[in-house]
């Protein structure tokens, strides 16, 4: 830790996946950094964000699979969700994490200051008076939780995801604004705690960015699951009453509930920084960066949730490390966006990468796709989960989309991801038979199909 | 930039024709040295290289 | 079905993984395809392998968790395991399986011949005086379960997987002859049913044939699982007593259990079916093929376990691909064996593609190797489960290996597979950010420290 600024080769400010991931790449080649965060080490990913999320859905899980084990033959009596255990649980993961990436940021030789920081012109950055000179400089400051006019956050009745993750009960209902992947993450969370749950999403469907069969699947397996929700009108108004929250939509319906989480976006951390003032332009609220991530302004680059890029952890990762290598003139190769992979961690999972059938046809591509039916997967039938996973491919050309819905097809996007950003053709990956029995498999049976020659395809 | 899905046939394995894309290399330029005429990594860089020199 | 004979495109004997899907690559091929089977259409795999055997680790993983669950904070009573409720479970994915499949071979138009086949001539096999005359002939007859010289399987004390398959009972305690992959995911489907387990294993190791590390890694969490293993001493002699079994080792000890599985390996159904008569050769029971499958003698060829390669279904499917693409002329690429991805379904799993170490060292080629420690990966500490992702290259050049340890790490073989057998580098896979948090990350942080750019790597 350092108080007294200094000189330095770049200097981060906001320590959250994309300036850390910045500054530890930096340190690898040989620049002096200074990394400069107000809260935690980690940013929001790992202290308010995918690690808390993800291990009250892996509670979730184990909370459904208990419940459910009769189908397997295993006889068990669920009693209840211990909040108090479940924040144990969590806490312990996160801290561990934390712990760990401390260690990390320590041996890489940075120098992490403490406080929050202000540009305070093209080279510089202030923190509590001291003056941290950088040769570089990239802004990571991340984004926090938006509303909507006329939506005001109480964090008691009204909350964003940073309170629902400390929430000290299970609520008897809620209703959740917005069917994004936050959303629909917190939904699975809370119907596995045994919650009522609506959800609310003014677009025609849930998880509206990915391709819409994707949609329709989870769609379907909410409603299994009793997750309820209302698509296509907007919030219009909300009332909170003496047992909870009346929400009313713009078609007129009102849906009740014990709370009310806002999950409708996340906004940049751009304002009363400093920034406007050296010239840099922001686009509601949004950094504007050229394809090398850069500001226009000085030495000054951006990366994460503050430019208008997916607003994803490893989007942060990948940025960070490319803007240090960027900076220490490797000429790294720019970033395909289309080609980061995407996971909504709910009960069954939605993962997908490359492009839509939508976008596909607006870029004038001829496609060809194969949907493959989880049903005629055996590990799917063992782990009984429905859903499938969509190939989209240019006619005759490489793959071009993958698009899976099911119970843990979170970890199949990886082998997607390769195949999309090598530009596999669907008969090279055909040719490579995949483990049985796999979930992996309905991706090679579709990629199979694609390529004249199916195997396990039903019809 | 050469369009997604829009390429003729050129046996290469992904990575490679990854590269060649990455290099601005086009694979059909390249002549091929792997077995069944496929292009390799090697063939690639060779090309880049020879094309180089400007 | 057809009881007459007849004459074909291809005949093939048995209709396990490698016979059936030469039958449908075939038949897409226009090819007229006869299918004889003597018991059930999927052969071991569907009914006696693969699938039963992962419905059984299936409900071992939810008894698991259900115990497990306060420290996620899900409070909940274990009950018992209702051995009744666990055979109705996998013995409908099996028949759903089997019903698809069935429907499946129907709609390709395949003749499907019930009863035990005898090659009776270099272009014939006979099946109940009806004789099928096929231009082509391919032979996947499969293997069994073979025992020792002096060790006879009852079918009470001392069974094979197929009787352990169909027990009534959780055994209380009992004893694995043999430490290879069917071995250990008994083992551990009967530890996670409250057994007490010992396996007995005559080389050093268990799953012998996996890089010594994971080996040491798998017997680390069988041993905090308090599975028992007995390593390095061959089987010396079995007796029965009143109350099981007691076996003793060539070192002296003896171990004691209810029951014996013999899981020593399979041997190949080749004998009396007419195979040698022809002029085929076999070498201890397997029929012996050139690199197209090809058996020497007139069109016959022969896939799956059979003939001496690796025992796996996805082996006889591609085998099965390849013969049927290769009769047809389109001239398939030779398998690379190497390139076939290796999963051990316990509780952890256990998964490979490519080289060991000690077969890169064997063929004079120069490595570096990275091993990844799940403790450092996120979505591994929310599963709460250990291991390590081992990723070896070429120095300067491509992945020749990828070995892990872990919950869940089958799903994550495939795209270790599309990297060996497509040769990445390491650098190439560095450049794709994983998605975060997921497992597959730590095979991405491999893959980013061998290209020297470490992310989360802690010392
Ligand atoms: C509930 C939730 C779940 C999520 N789940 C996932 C998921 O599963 N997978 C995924 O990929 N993404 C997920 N995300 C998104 C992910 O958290 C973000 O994309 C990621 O954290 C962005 O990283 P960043 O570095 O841009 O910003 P942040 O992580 O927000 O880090 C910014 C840091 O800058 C600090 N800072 C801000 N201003 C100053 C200042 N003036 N001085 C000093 N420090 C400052 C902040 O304290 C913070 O630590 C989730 C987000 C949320 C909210
Ligand atoms: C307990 C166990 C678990 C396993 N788990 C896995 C796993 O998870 N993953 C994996 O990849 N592999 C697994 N295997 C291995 C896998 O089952 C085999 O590799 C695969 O079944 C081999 O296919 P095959 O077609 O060669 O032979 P088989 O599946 O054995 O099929 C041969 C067929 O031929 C028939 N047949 C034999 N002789 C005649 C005759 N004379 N006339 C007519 N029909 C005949 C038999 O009835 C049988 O149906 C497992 C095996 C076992 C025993």
């Amino acid at each position: 830790m350092s108080e007294s600024g200094g000189t330095f080769d770049l200097v981060i400010l906001g320590a959250g996946s994309g300036g850390y991931a910045a500054a530890i790449r930096a340190s690898e080649l040989g620049m002096r950094v200074a990394l400069i965060e107000k809260d935690k080490l980690g940013g929001t990913c790992l202290h308010y964000g995918c690690i808390p999320t993800k291990a009250l859905l892996h509670a979730g899980e184990v909370a459904d699979t208990i419940r459910e084990s009769e189908k397997f033959g295993v006889r068990a009596a669920f009693d209840t969700i211990d909040m108090a255990g479940v924040h144990q649980y969590k806490d312990k993961v996160v801290s561990g994490l934390h712990r760990g990436l401390t260690g990390l940021i320590k041996s890489h030789g940075i120098t992490v200051v403490e406080g929050e920081g202000k540009l305070t012109g093209v080279d510089e950055v202030t923190v509590n008076g001291a003056v941290y000179k950088g040769a570089n400089i990239v802004l990571a400051t991340g984004s926090q939780a938006r509303s909507l006019p006329g939506l005001e956050v109480d964090g008691e009745r009204i909350i964003t995801s940073y309170e629902a993750l400390r929430l000290d009960r299970v609520p008897k209902s809620a209703i959740i604004l917005g069917g994004g992947v936050i959303g629909v993450e917190f939904a699975s969370v809370w119907r596995s705690f045994g919650a009522e749950v609506t959800i609310v999403e003014a677009l025609p469907h849930l998880v509206p960015a990915e391709e819409e069969s994707s949609s329709k699947l989870l769609e379907r397996a909410f409603r299994k699951r009793g997750i309820k929700f209302e698509l296509g009108s907007p919030f219009e108004s909300v009332k909170t009453t003496e047992t909870g929250v009346s929400l009313t939509l713009a078609n007129g319906k009102t849906v009740e509930g014990e709370l009310l989480l806002v999950a409708v976006g996340r906004s940049p951390v751009s304002q009363g920084l400093g920034f406007e003032e050296v010239g840099i332009r922001l686009e509601r609220g949004f950094v504007q960066v050229d394809e090398n991530l850069h500001t226009g302004v000085g030495n000054i680059y951006a990366v994460g949730d503050l430019i208008p890029t997916l607003q994803l952890a490893h989007v942060g990762f990948a940025e960070g490390i490319f803007v240090a290598e960027h900076i220490a003139g490797l000429n790294p190769v720019n970033i395909d966006y289309d080609g980061i992979p995407r996971v909504t961690y709910s009960e069954p999972e939605v993962a997908s990468v490359g492009i839509t059938s939508k976008k596909a046809a607006e870029r004038g591509i001829e496609t060809v796709e194969f949907v493959y039916n989880l049903a005629g997967n055996g590990k799917s039938q063992i782990l009984q989960t429905q859903g499938a996973v969509k190939v989209i491919a240019a006619k005759d050309g490489p793959v071009l989309g993958v698009h899976m819905v099911g119970s843990r097809v979170g970890e199949l996007v990886t082998e997607g991801q390769l195949i999309y950003n090598w530009e596999a053709l669907p008969a090279e990956v055909a040719q490579l038979i995949h483990p049985h029995p796999t979930q992996s498999e309905a991706l090679g049976e579709a990629h199979l199909a694609l390529a004249g020659k199916p195997l396990h395809v039903h019809d | 930039a050469p369009q997604r899905g829009t390429r003729t046939v050129v046996l290469a394995k992904p990575p490679v024709r990854k590269l060649a894309k990455d290099l601005g290399v086009d694979l059909h330029a390249v002549t091929p040295s792997g077995p069944n005429g496929i292009v390799t990594r090697e063939d690639v860089r060779r090309h880049a290289a020879q094309a180089e020199p400007q």
